[in-house]
């Protein structure tokens, strides 16, 4: 097996993690990291798509490659919005939930009654 | 000879592992920070290693990336707060 | 098997296994530092893919920058995270989610199982075209001559993240700047770093934004090493945040996308086509373009790692 | 002369081994972090210096040497750094060493 096969078949069980993650898991911060997870998996898949691209004296197929660098710099922007969501969530409230019905406490240094 | 740098980047990289395997599980959370140090050394010396045997272009880059960037993680441990540590099970006069 | 193979299972392994602890870990905090170290590895694997360009990315990107992100975010949620046992999902509905993952996980090995030796590739049309870049680097041309349309807009999302994680501030905080204003002291050690890696990771960054045309390396790489400087002089409290209001600021988030479109425009006048170039002035105008995108990119990765404003605006 | 390189080079880059072993060996057996954070600084000095000794012999070129050796300081910048910042967040929240 070649190591462009064995990363692509670590990718595909990295989705499956994080897809588990992302189900199973309650708390958001745990959430964005496993969305992390599902999204490197798919950009080691796309890896051995590059990877079997290789043609033409390039040992990968540069387009692909450049994709996968603009998803990363994409992930980056995404989990920075998600954590500052949850951060707020857990200032507003106290707690870091997702449940609609959680219990909200009374507005603090936070700024809802302003 | 690459077959030697080779078995020596996997030998660091299974030391690190079984590093790994100790300090991420804790107890405290400095001992989980160490982890993310120990394997910002051992992943720039077996990146070097496999570059040196496979010959390949422009690692040198990435290992420099990496070292300049290895001391971010416990900067941001020690920049957000306090951190809060618990109490390590075996105090160090036990010995 | 050769020891080449013998470490690719290895890593492979660690990989997997560093994955599998991020997300069964105990605590969100070392879920969070298994995370880190998985960055870490991911570009060992991305070099053993012979991507030497995407292991750059990764290794300032995926593991420096969104560590401290989410290492900072982790201590602060310290308080929160006593989740309910009420929030856990049921062993039933839990052993169905497991299921459901294997089923994606196993059609997507199958998938990569399947891929025929010789994919489809555009390696070759990439190679036949670079000389009319100028470049060397089949990737940067990729991302800032044959799919500079993607580049850019990307670059807009970037923006599009600052102005949604900004608009999260509190009323009174709007145009303030980010972060606590702490009475402490900084911590003399991390000064101390701080002052003594600047300068040199400024260096570097330029270093892998300029060799990013012939060699692996770009605007992306260099502008995360950058941003990653700017960071650690903030943290160690050198220099404070600016305010989300200055000017300047605003100015030079756009600065990279709106140079990049002015571009575009002008090769659908002066070149014949949107986003193209006027040959032999290529080269010249695609690293005038990365430099202000590198700028661009070494001030957003702060801003969004650095959060919505938290202090009261000055006048 | 290429032959005692390599034996130079293999030599070296062994002892680098062998103190990633001690270090983790280290982290295994000591009993409290700030100890096993001493281990881990083995790790960072002399096991990553031995590497890059090993294998300047083997750069294609005096930059490229000098890439590697400025690589290990950043290493030691970072790794004294971040064992700083560890141990002092250990002591103020840890056990009265």
């Amino acid at each position: 097996m070649s190591s462009a096969t064995l990363a692509g078949l670590v990718g595909a069980a990295l989705v499956g993690l994080g897809l588990y993650g992302v189900i199973a898991d309650p708390q958001p911060l745990r959430k964005i990291l496993a969305f992390n997870l599902i999204g490197s998996g798919v950009f080691l898949v796309f890896g051995i798509v590059a990877r079997k691209g290789a043609a033409a004296g390039l040992s990968a197929d540069p387009v692909p490659q450049a994709m996968v660098i603009t998803g990363i710099v994409v992930a980056f922007a995404a989990s920075a919005l998600a954590v500052a969501l949850t951060l707020r969530l857990f200032e507003e409230t106290g707690r870091a939930t997702l449940r609609p019905d959680a219990g909200t406490k009374p507005p603090g240094d936070g700024a809802v009654a302003e | 000879m690459s077959d030697f740098l080779l078995a020596t980047a996997g030998a660091i990289l299974f030391t690190v592992a079984v590093g790994l395997v100790r300090i991420l599980g804790g107890p405290g959370d400095a001992d989980r920070m160490m982890a993310a140090q120990l394997i910002g050394t051992g992943g720039i010396a077996s990146l070097l290693l496999i570059a040196a045997a496979t010959g390949a272009r422009g690692v040198d880059d990435v290992a420099l990336g990496l070292a300049i960037l290895a001391a971010f993680a416990s900067a941001a441990f020690v920049n957000s707060g306090a951190p809060a540590e618990e109490p390590d099970p075996n105090p160090a006069d036990d010995r | 098997m050769s020891v080449l193979q013998a470490l690719d299972v290895g890593l492979a392994l660690l990989v997997f296994a560093v994955a599998a602890w991020t997300v069964f870990a105990p605590g969100p905090f070392a879920a969070t530092v298994g995370y880190v170290v998985y960055g870490l590895l991911l570009s060992l694997v991305w070099i053993r893919l012979f991507a030497v360009d995407v292991a750059l990315t990764e290794a300032a990107i995926g593991s420096g920058v969104t560590g401290v992100l989410l290492i900072g975010a982790a201590a602060r949620l310290r308080g929160a995270e006593t989740t309910p046992a009420e929030e856990a999902l049921t062993g039933l509905t839990r052993l169905f989610a497991a299921g459901l993952c294997l089923l994606v996980a196993a059609a997507l090995a199958a998938v990569v199982l399947l891929l025929p030796d010789q994919g489809p590739t555009l390696a070759p049309q990439s190679m036949e075209r670079l000389p009319e870049t100028g470049l060397g680097n089949p990737v940067t041309a990729v991302l800032i001559a044959f799919r500079s349309f993607d580049t850019m807009l990307e670059k807009v999302v970037l923006v599009l993240g600052v102005v949604g994680v900004w608009s999260l501030a509190a009323d009174r905080y709007w145009g303030g700047a980010p972060g606590e204003a702490r009475a402490e002291r900084p911590e003399p050690t991390l000064a101390f770093f701080a002052q003594m890696l600047a300068p040199i990771g400024i260096l570097v960054g330029v270093h892998v934004f300029w060799v990013g045309a012939d060699e692996p390396g770009g605007a992306f790489q260099g502008g995360a090493i950058l941003a990653a400087m700017w960071m650690i002089v903030m943290m160690a409290r050198l220099t404070e945040a600016p305010q989300a209001s200055a000017f300047w600021l605003r100015l030079a988030l756009i600065a990279g996308p709106a140079v990049f479109l002015a571009a575009g425009v002008a090769g659908a006048v002066v070149a014949g086509g949107f986003f193209a170039y006027p040959p032999g002035l290529a080269k010249p105008l695609i690293l005038f373009i990365e430099t202000f995108m590198t700028f661009t990119i070494a001030v957003t990765l702060p801003m969004l790692v650095a959060g919505p404003p938290r202090r009261e605006p000055r006048r | 002369m290429s032959l005692a390189l390599d034996l130079f080079s293999i030599a070296a880059i062994s002892a680098g081994v062998f103190f990633f072993l001690a270090g983790t060996v280290g982290l295994l057996r000591f009993p409290d972090a700030l100890s096993r954070l001493h281990a881990l600084t083995k790790a960072d000095n002399l096991g990553l210096g031995l590497i890059v000794l090993g294998l300047l012999p083997r750069a294609e070129s005096l930059l490229a040497a000098l890439m590697l050796v400025a690589i290990w300081a950043l290493v030691q910048l970072a790794g004294a750094t971040a064992a700083q910042l560890i141990g002092r967040a250990v002591r103020r929240k840890g056990p009265a060493i």
